[in-house]
């Protein structure tokens, strides 16, 4: 039988903390092989559509399949981009505007590999992960979102 | 052969329920799966949505041979 | 005569840290028309050079010249791209390997602008400002770095 | 016309000091005052450096007309 690598838990309940952020930068300063980092944030747009103002966003994922999907992307980005690390994490349940909800963060030797798997890792997510989200509105209305 | 049908997002606003089994025949195209899922929640007919057979994406002539999870997804929303 | 805005101070003596990247993300939360931020860190790196291994960068600037270096940049980059927001922080001084000497920080309604200009940012400041680093050696011993 | 010229990094290491002021005539191109650096400080001549004036880098032809600051800049390193 096939085994298989444990995927690495990317979702988390809630918006993602500017303190959750400094304290995976803070941890990669013992990894001295490391030049450069690059780091993606998803924040959630208070956008108005027919007048009405989105509040937040609820999140929901098909999360068995998704957390495949971040493994496999994870690996792909390993065997493209010459990489020290990689993290993702990503929001699930209720996220308020102005909150973060997607945190890729990436880090090599050099900047060009840093900048390009982050970008990579971003389009692949969008893509290919199944997250849903509902955009609720002030008055408790609520749309679908859906990525362009 | 049962199909464990599993809904998500917006779908599940139109099936009123997230899961449930389906009793099928020996075998099943995904277009056949289509056509059945919108005679029996006609709304369907007007949503965009994928299917993933045993947590992979198919397309449309994929033939579904045995017992397996098959999840109905809206458009992606994620990051 | 020709009015000038005021250039924004760059430079920060020593390391930048963790806490200082959090709190800058954090101060953008009230913001909500960003969608999406791109960071850029820049960290020294312990590289062993002839059997010596690097402990820190001394890093200093022909200042006058670098911050209206870095204030020109800027208003190319939001001349150029559909930005909210934009921060940059370069060290001055002593920095220990591990350590983040740069901090590039964009924000804009959407992915790819941020993406665009982080990475337009980083490679303009590498080519056009007036940096200089001494990379110092375990043994005190030292040599000049250039940027490839 | 008064240069207020100004060293850094390793250019310094050459020099020894990181500034000082040259009395040339009434012009002189950067070319010119490439040469007179490099008769003055000898070890110059295998360093790679650009010049600014005023802050701003020139090109080799470019001609110096009054006082000015002339910054002697070796390879960037910054980031």
């Amino acid at each position: 039988m096939e085994t298989k690598k444990k995927p690495k838990k990317v979702f988390v309940q809630g918006a993602i903390s500017p303190e959750k952020i400094a304290t995976s930068i803070a941890h990669h300063q013992v990894k001295t092989n490391i030049g450069a980092h690059d780091i993606f944030l998803g924040q959630v747009r208070a956008d108005e559509i027919d007048g009405k103002v989105v509040q937040g966003i609820d999140y929901s994922a098909y999360e068995e399949m998704a957390e495949q999907k971040f493994h496999e992307i994870r690996e792909a980005a390993f065997e493209k981009f010459d990489l020290t690390c990689m993290h993702i994490y990503h929001s699930l349940g209720p996220v308020k505007a102005g909150e973060i909800c997607l945190f890729v963060f990436t880090s090599s030797k050099h900047r060009a590999m840093a900048m390009d798997a982050c970008r990579f890792l971003v389009e692949e997510i969008k893509a290919n992960v199944p997250v849903f989200g509902k955009e609720i509105f002030e008055d408790e209305s609520y749309q679908w979102k859906v990525n362009s | 052969m049962i199909l464990n049908l599993k809904y998500f997002g917006r779908i599940v606003e139109i099936t009123n329920l997230t899961e449930e089994q389906y009793n099928a025949g020996e075998s099943m195209s995904l277009n056949e799966l289509r056509t059945w899922l919108i005679n029996r929640y006609t709304d369907l007919e007007k949503e965009s949505f994928q299917i993933a057979v045993n947590q992979e994406l198919k397309s449309n002539d994929f033939l579904i041979k045995g017992d397996c999870e098959v999840a109905i997804l809206p458009p992606f929303a994620g990051g």
